[in-house]
């Protein structure tokens, strides 16, 4: 069908990750398809987790293939994988607390020119410029995840929520075509939540791939468009979440009755 | 009421105690010494043969009535920490004079002292290369005359022709150490191997060892300071039974008192252990005088014999200029350890005598007089 | 009198370059170095021996003498900065000692523990500085500019990553930075201006020797940093116009010499503890973010 | 050969003292994580200690030093219930720590040089400083004894952590202090007994030294600093990794004699040391650190 003939953005094949004895991540493969959110789901300790942190290059893999646009980018640096076009937030959110709103998004903001040691002394002007574009697009990127009215705000001193955005927002500014979100909506109430799931929608909009871990699979049936459930580090179903929220024996491994 | 005339009755006292002063300020010189770190020893004798010597010229009046007040600084065996010192005598205090020690700081400090015109005297560092500079005067004789009598004196006397050396890692143990080089081969020696090792280092078994294995009939210590007295203790710990040597800076109460020292082959320059200056030193100090004591005794008395003099030809006034011109002119001092005479390379000489260490004391063997 | 202050305010130009240096590792970078020392005095040798046997004069030896000073500190960071912090304490360490033995050693280049004698003053547009209040304005000049570098580095984007760096090096690379190219150039500039200090230091006394530049100097310059505030560029410099003036007033307290330095360093030790247990944040304080305010 | 044999030899005695130094900082930065310079005081101070026992109070060798070793053990834990766990409770980073630990070390360090003057102050151990031949190599029965006590505080370590029910607390909270809190264990009590386990453990190094070459204000520091080296090499967390390294390094300082000039000797210590955290990051059996895990 249509689905087939869309080429994959990502592919993953065959990865393992093992820790001490424990096999952490085992033969697992699923394709992260463009302009599309896929949900990434499992019980505790299914390896969802793991699967990001070896994607985003922060942990090594045993065996197996990441292919970005058909690039290999298993082995890279986490930085290198950033800069290929995959960025991430983290369950325990990370932000730089004692930074301000604005400042955790600039620095998801390019400004090589203000990084660069020389150029930031021998072309100051270059550098200016630069760094007025990203504050621009920083001011924008708050608006757009309404956090305008926080700029200046410390990070640490946001209410959770707003926290989540943040994280949101600062991988939002990097323009990287692939986000992965790890449990966005994770420890929100109601309101919270009603303000983040049309959010994510907008991001695809925006022309992003989004590859997401959640445990709300009322969230998930809502917003993903294809699901990959995770078991044991393997992929024991991936389709549209109807199909799989449906499946009786999925739903028994989930809910580990 | 009462403290006032107390207070007016000590200055009496005081003023009878002391002789009367009675012209100006006090004339201050500075004394840079290492009263810190591994050759805290040489800084006790220095600072109080200084010390003695300042009581002694104030008891007898002063320097032409002028009270002498010695300002004491550490250098701890450290160069820069002797150019900070340096700089406070003669930024602060406008000395004309300072006493100084050890070949590094010494040599660190000397440009400063052309730059202000202030005249230094060392009594205690022995590098050659402290010889022929300006406004720098040695009451010791560089190490080489030092050297060069033990070199000779172990190889022709004792025919002990093949020497390793320990070396302590400074000016002057690496100095002394090329020169016991040069003068031992002169004398028909040969240096099989050396080692060097740091001063203030307290495990020298490998360096040791290694020089063990390399055989030879001596074992030269180019070191000083408490330093030479592990050296020794380790070296017959190794089972190196062939002889040591090593010259006048060997002779600190912790060499003198270790075991492995003992039957060590040294020099030694003129000191009497029971001379009255001893005496004197032992009831202020509550330890023995040493060589050092002496030397800055001397050196102290040198300058204000010198400042006298300058004073009288300048009617008064005190520069260090002047004090160097008197010295240059005078030349030959009379001292508790007998005539000084300064050469032309601002060093002195003096009697050279070489022994075995026994029992915590050198048992001279020789002397050999001092010629310039 | 007024030549002794000059002395006082040269070394605190001279100390005050060292501590901005050093806070960009420390107080910016949250890399703790314990051979900043080492590298002080790679500059003062660098600059003298340039001075002394190539006959380059002061701008050519301080030129030489920040790029050795880098070049050093990219020897020892390029393998320990890709691990952790705690490897460069122990690698800095390493390099404290393996220069100080080079110094000591190398007696062919260095002349060892005797030092380097004779080091000329700096000509600067044929007006050769030689009194020590004429030193002050051209350690100030270093001071400043030192100061400028400092400013333009941590206030700019370049800044802010060190900063997000130091409080999350895990999110850091999660947006793209290089945190061990980003470690090691901050490691190398901060060396190139520690060797500059060594270069004004080794002209102005005009002798060197290794002992100058010792394990407990990279500690006490550690101290000015920690005292006068990490978290500000000014702290370093309210650090070291306050600790460097402790020796001078201990010299009017009649201690006795034998006394007066382990005094001194009990004083810099204890005044270590207190500030970590009371205000870490050292005398001036804490602002939390600074690279706000960049324009 | 026999330069080669003493050689060994000698690096054996030097590695003990490493060891034992290494054993009882490695234990504690793999329990606590703490960057405790301060070991360098306790090493120090377990020297004068014994010193002063000996000479000053007249006690018998014996007495003075097993009192030394208590003493040592008390400052461990004293520094951590007065410094470390007051900075804790306060939030503080890791660097912080450091820095009030680096100052302490500076504190006693020269207290000490005040109280008992910078000079190095040697105890009298009587016959156990004659030497003692062993084929071509010569020794003094101290050193024996100093192999002896580190083998000893190797082997008795190692019992305490594995069958002692706060050894294996120790273990716990060293392989993962989350886990450890969550079983209940009271990590407060645990990071006390590891420090007054790691300084006793370290104090017999530093009354050995005071014993052999004499009793040093500053030697704590370059002891400790040799020992984080060592514990690096051997790999953190590991106690045969601690005994490992600080042999190595001392066997590595010793023979490197054997072919190149003796004042090299810290540098080659030291130029290994690099190449080490290039290759092999996590020391011979070890986890490597990362200032960041995920």
């Amino acid at each position: 069908m249509s689905m087939a003939a869309e080429s994959p953005i990502m592919s993953v094949k065959g990865l393992a990750r093992s820790f001490g004895g424990i096999q952490a991540v085992n033969d697992c493969s699923f394709d992260v398809r463009p302009g599309r959110i896929t949900g990434l789901i499992g019980p505790n300790g299914a390896g969802k987790t793991t699967v990001f942190n070896v994607i985003t290059g922060f942990l090594g893999a045993d065996r197996g293939s990441i292919l970005l646009r058909g690039r290999e980018i298993l082995g890279l640096s986490p930085h290198q994988v950033e800069r290929l076009g995959v960025v991430r937030t983290f369950q325990h959110l990370r932000l730089w607390s004692k930074m301000t709103v604005l400042e955790n998004v600039l620095l998801g903001c390019a400004t090589p020119a203000g990084e660069n040691v020389f150029s930031l002394f021998l072309r100051p002007g270059a550098v200016r410029a630069e760094e007025a574009r990203a504050r621009e697009r920083a001011m924008e990127v708050l608006e757009f995840f309404g956090l305008s009215g926080r700029t200046h705000e410390f990070a640490e001193d946001l209410a959770y929520p707003e926290q989540k955005l943040l994280s949101m927002a600062r991988i939002f500014a990097a323009d990287a075509p692939v986000m992965l979100l790890d449990e966005p909506a994770s420890g929100l109430d109601g309101e919270s939540l009603r303000r983040i799931v049309p959010l994510v929608r907008k991001l695809v909009e925006h022309g992003k791939t989004v590859l997401l871990i959640e445990h709300n699979m009322e969230l998930i049936s809502e917003l993903s468009d294809d699901v990959v459930f995770l078991h044991q580090g393997r992929v024991l179903a991936a389709g549209a979440p109807a199909e799989i929220t449906r499946d009786p024996a999925l739903t028994e491994i989930y809910f580990g009755v | 009421m009462r403290t006032i005339l107390s207070v007016l009755f000590t200055s009496i006292l005081a003023a009878g105690a002391n002789p009367a002063f009675a012209q100006g300020n006090p004339i201050k010189i500075g004394a840079i010494l290492p009263l810190t770190g591994s050759g805290a020893s040489y800084g006790v004798w220095m600072k109080g043969g200084a010390e003695m010597a300042a009581e002694e010229i104030n008891a007898g009046g002063g320097i032409a009535g002028r009270k002498l007040e010695v300002i004491y600084e550490d250098h701890a065996a450290d160069a820069s920490k002797a150019v900070n010192a340096m700089r406070r005598l003669v930024e602060v205090e406008k000395v004309p004079f300072s006493l100084t020690s050890y070949s590094a700081p010494t040599l660190a400090v000397q440009p400063i002292a052309v730059q202000n015109k202030v005249v230094l005297m060392n009594g205690g560092g022995q590098s050659d290369n402290l010889a022929n500079k300006e406004y720098l005067y040695n009451n010791i004789p560089v190490v080489s005359n030092e050297v060069g009598v033990i070199a000779e004196w172990l190889a022709k006397e004792k025919k002990l022709t093949t020497a390793v050396m320990i070396v302590a890692n400074d000016e002057a143990g690496r100095n002394a150490a090329k020169t016991f080089q040069e003068k031992y081969g002169a004398a028909g020696g040969k240096v099989l191997a050396d080692e060097q090792v740091a001063l203030d280092g307290t495990d020298f078994r490998a360096q040791l060892a290694k020089l063990k294995a390399r055989g030879g009939s001596l074992l030269y210590i180019s070191s000083y300071g408490r330093n030479v007295a592990i050296i020794a203790d380790q070296a017959r710990e190794l089972g190196i039974t062939i002889p040591m040597a090593g010259t006048s800076w060997i002779l600190v109460p912790e060499v003198m008192k270790s075991k492995g020292a003992e039957g060590i082959l040294t020099t030694r320059l003129p000191f009497d252990g029971d001379s009255a200056f001893a005496k004197k030193f032992k009831d202020k100090y509550k330890t023995d005088a040493g060589f050092f004591a002496v030397q800055y005794y001397n050196a102290t008395q040198i300058f204000a014999k010198a400042a006298a003099e300058a004073m009288k030809k300048s009617g008064g006034a005190l520069s260090g200029e002047g004090v160097k011109n008197a010295i240059e002119s005078v030349r030959t001092f009379d001292t508790i350890s007998g005539k000084l005479v300064f050469q032309a390379n601002h060093g002195a000489v003096m009697d050279i005598e070489v022994g075995t260490l026994k029992g915590g004391k050198v048992e001279v063997e020789k002397i050999i007089k001092a010629s310039p | 009198m007024t030549a002794y202050i000059a002395h006082y305010l040269v070394m605190v130009g001279i100390y005050a370059i060292l501590a901005l240096s050093l806070n960009l590792l420390i107080g910016y970078s949250g890399i703790f170095s314990l051979a900043h020392a080492a590298i002080y005095g790679i500059g003062a040798y660098a600059s003298a021996l340039v001075a002394l046997k190539l006959g380059l004069g002061f701008w050519g030896g301080m030129v030489i003498a920040a790029g050795v000073g880098a070049l050093a500190s990219a020897l020892v960071a390029i393998p320990s900065l890709r691990v952790s912090g705690d490897y460069y304490v122990v690698a800095s360490f390493g390099l404290q000692v393996v220069v100080l033995a080079v110094f000591m050693n190398w007696t062919d280049l260095t002349n060892g523990h005797a030092g380097l004698p004779g080091i000329p003053r700096p000509n600067v547009l044929g007006w050769v500085i030689d009194q020590p209040f004429e030193y002050v304005f051209l350690a100030a000049a270093f001071a400043v500019l030192t100061y400028a570098v400092c400013w333009r580095l941590t206030n700019s984007a370049f800044g802010r990553v060190l900063q997000a760096i130091r409080d999350d090096e895990i999110a850091a690379q999660a947006m793209g930075k290089d945190v061990v190219r980003v470690k090691i150039v901050i490691a190398c500039i901060s060396s190139a201006l520690g060797a500059m200090a060594g270069s004004l230091y080794a002209h102005y006394i005009t002798y060197i020797n290794p002992s100058s530049f010792a394990l407990h100097e990279s500690i006490f310059i550690a101290s000015l940093v920690i005292l006068g505030g990490s978290e500000r560029l000014a702290g370093p410099i309210v650090g070291t116009f306050l600790l460097l003036a402790i020796p001078e007033v201990l010299k009017f307290l009649a201690i006795p010499d034998t006394v007066a330095a382990p005094v001194r360093q009990i004083i810099y030790g204890a005044l270590l503890i207190i500030f970590m247990l009371v205000r870490p944040e050292g005398i001036l304080g804490r602002v939390r973010s600074e690279t706000e305010h960049a324009k | 050969m026999d330069l080669f044999l003493q050689l060994a030899a000698t690096g054996l005695v030097v590695g003990s003292l490493y060891a034992l130094c290494a054993l009882g900082w490695g234990l504690i930065y793999g329990t606590t994580l703490h960057f405790h310079v301060a070991h360098g005081a306790i090493f120090t101070l377990a020297a004068y200690f014994a010193y002063a026992g000996q000479k000053l109070l007249g006690l018998p060798l014996a007495v003075a030093v097993i009192g030394a070793i208590a003493a040592a053990a008390a400052c461990g834990l004293l520094i951590d219930l007065f410094i470390y766990q007051p900075l804790e409770r306060r939030g503080a980073i890791r660097t912080t720590l450091f820095i009030a630990s680096l100052g302490l070390l500076n504190v006693v360090e020269n207290l000490v040089a005040i109280v008992f003057k910078p000079d190095p102050l040697r105890m009298d151990v009587g016959w156990l400083s004659n030497a003692v031949q062993i084929g071509p190599v010569f020794l003094t029965w101290l050193h024996l004894v100093s192999v002896a006590t580190a083998l000893a505080g190797y082997l008795g370590l190692m019992a305490f952590l594995k069958y002692s029910l706060w050894g294996r607390a120790i273990r716990a909270v060293s392989s993962s202090p989350e886990m450890a809190r969550t079983v209940g264990i009271d990590l407060r009590r645990v990071h006390l007994l590891t420090y007054a386990v790691g300084s006793a453990i370290s104090a017999p190094a530093g009354i050995l030294v005071a014993m052999d070459v004499g009793a040093d204000p500053y030697r704590g520091t370059t002891f400790v600093l040799l020992a984080s080296v060592a514990v690096i090499m051997g790999g953190i967390g590991s106690i045969p990794g601690a005994l490992l390294g600080a042999l190595f390094l001392a066997m590595l300082e010793n023979l490197g004699v054997w072919k190149i000039a003796s004042e090299w000797q810290s540098t080659i210590s030291f130029g290994v040391f690099l190449v080490f955290i290039v290759v092999r990051p996590r020391g011979f059996f070890g986890r490597k650190i990362h200032s960041a895990e995920i």
